[in-house]
């Protein structure tokens, strides 16, 4: 049984990942992966879809702070989206929302890219 | 269940796989003696924090030392004390985390003491490094305001 | 998870609201370590067997007193011993259940023991009334001939 | 949250039991009392469905030892019906399906009663 899981997929030159389950000091290595192969690939435009995220500790907000830098030195950004109002309020409660763009759904996100 | 004084002691291998056993323990207990959803994922979020600072930094991430957790439940509180035994830190020491230099530096870390105090009534730190640390954090069921409005009554 | 040796204590307030909390700790623990489900839920259910004897007959159900849990796991087997500082009994002394006989008089209770014994490997008492109480069970991963095969290979 | 639940439906002259949930030593008394109120009335002919229940352990086995002999002593009978093979193994460890009628389904059972 996994308790956490990351899924991709393309939409023009935008990656989405889809997270979903609980994302905590245990499972933050699987999201920081994910991450890392899209940079090594030269994928810098993503999209990270919350709607199936039940839990998340500062070590899954802390996954995002280890690439934000390198992803919008080379132009790119990661966005997120979809998060259920538990999740968003330890973002806010952080501060978050002044550092990322947090949307409301990943089609929104995508479009955004593209303008 | 009734709000007696209840106590749990807990120790469990500190191995970041047991975080999930952690978080359902606390929420459980804290939903049995009444707290509402939202205390109650508070709470567990915070416990979580402090565990995983228990694993991560106190033991270094490689071994099966106990994470130590005691669970005091009383008319007015629940107090969640996390216990171990690793090299600890001088929280005297610690910045006063500035969130919005904090993220202006995007530095990676140092979030989960914020997170703890944000989330919990009382947060309260004790380290005699090599010896032992303790982190003891508190949620009572009604606010100060709260209190005054059920005594009034 | 790996089969490590490792090893959980817990000591939870004696009241029948707990056994819900101990039967999912249990359950997370013995799923966690590679048991199928079948298995766990003969875990689960034996674990709480001995504890609602705890509660119902050591404490005799009034007081707040732990109930002390001890879960080992190594890589050949889980062990769950349950302690109470409570009143005893001579187990010794206890019939042998015979279901049959059981079923003709139509009695109530007295199966929480042969349904331990049913469902674990290993069940072991040990009293010394007034002083502790323990029921020590073992579950095996694999069963002996699965073991021989597992050496075979 | 509520762990167990009864709930109690008319078919003719007999009462369905139905039961939700964990039956433990911690709820095993909500269903005595429910089977208590029936005795009180009268009402011996009982079809238990488990087909919601999702644990049970030696506590909750007892309750019905603790009626069965007044029970048939009236005419009466519990017929056990819909349990999944999770809970029937311990019936069946126990040696219950010599005492009791363990049946396949509601329908069945309340045929059996009018037959
Ligand atoms: N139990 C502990 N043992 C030793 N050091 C700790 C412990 N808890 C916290 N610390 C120290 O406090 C710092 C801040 O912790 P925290 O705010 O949770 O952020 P992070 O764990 O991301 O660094 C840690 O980096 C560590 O040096
Ligand atoms: N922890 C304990 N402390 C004292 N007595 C116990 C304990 N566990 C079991 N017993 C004794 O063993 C008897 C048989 O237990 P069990 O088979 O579980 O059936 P039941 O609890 O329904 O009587 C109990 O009635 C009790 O006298």
């Amino acid at each position: 049984m996994e308790s956490f899981e990351v899924t991709k997929k393309h939409d023009g030159n935008v990656v989405v990942l889809n997270i979903k389950g609980y994302l905590d000091a245990h499972t933050a290595p699987m999201l920081e992966n994910g991450l890392q192969s899209l940079i090594d690939q030269g994928q810098f435009r993503i999209v990270v879809n919350f709607k199936d995220l039940i839990y998340i500790s500062s070590a899954g907000l802390g996954v995002f702070m280890g690439f934000i830098e390198n992803i919008r030195n080379n132009q790119g950004d990661i966005k997120l989206t979809n998060m259920n109002p538990k999740i968003f309020r330890v973002f806010d409660l952080l501060g978050f929302p002044m550092l990322y763009d947090i949307m409301e759904d990943e089609q929104q996100a995508i479009t955004k890219f593209n303008s | 269940m009734s709000k007696d004084k209840m106590k749990y002691q807990l120790k469990i291998p500190s191995i970041t796989d047991n975080l999930e056993l952690i978080r359902m323990i606390i929420s459980t207990v804290a939903e049995k003696v009444g707290f509402n959803p939202d205390d109650v994922s508070k709470i567990e979020l915070a416990v979580d924090e402090a565990c995983a600072n228990v694993i991560k930094h106190a033991y270094s991430k490689n071994q099966l030392q106990p994470i130590d957790l005691v669970i005091e439940i009383d008319y007015k509180k629940m107090s969640i004390v996390v216990t171990d035994h690793g090299k600890g830190f001088d929280f005297t020491k610690m910045p006063q985390t500035d969130v919005k230099e904090y993220l202006a530096e995007m530095r990676v870390g140092g979030l989960g003491i914020y997170l703890m105090k944000a989330l919990m009534d009382e947060v309260e730190f004790n380290s005699h490094p090599g010896m032992k640390t303790q982190v003891k954090m508190v949620k009572y069921f009604l606010k100060n305001g709260e209190l005054e409005l059920a005594k009034e009554k």
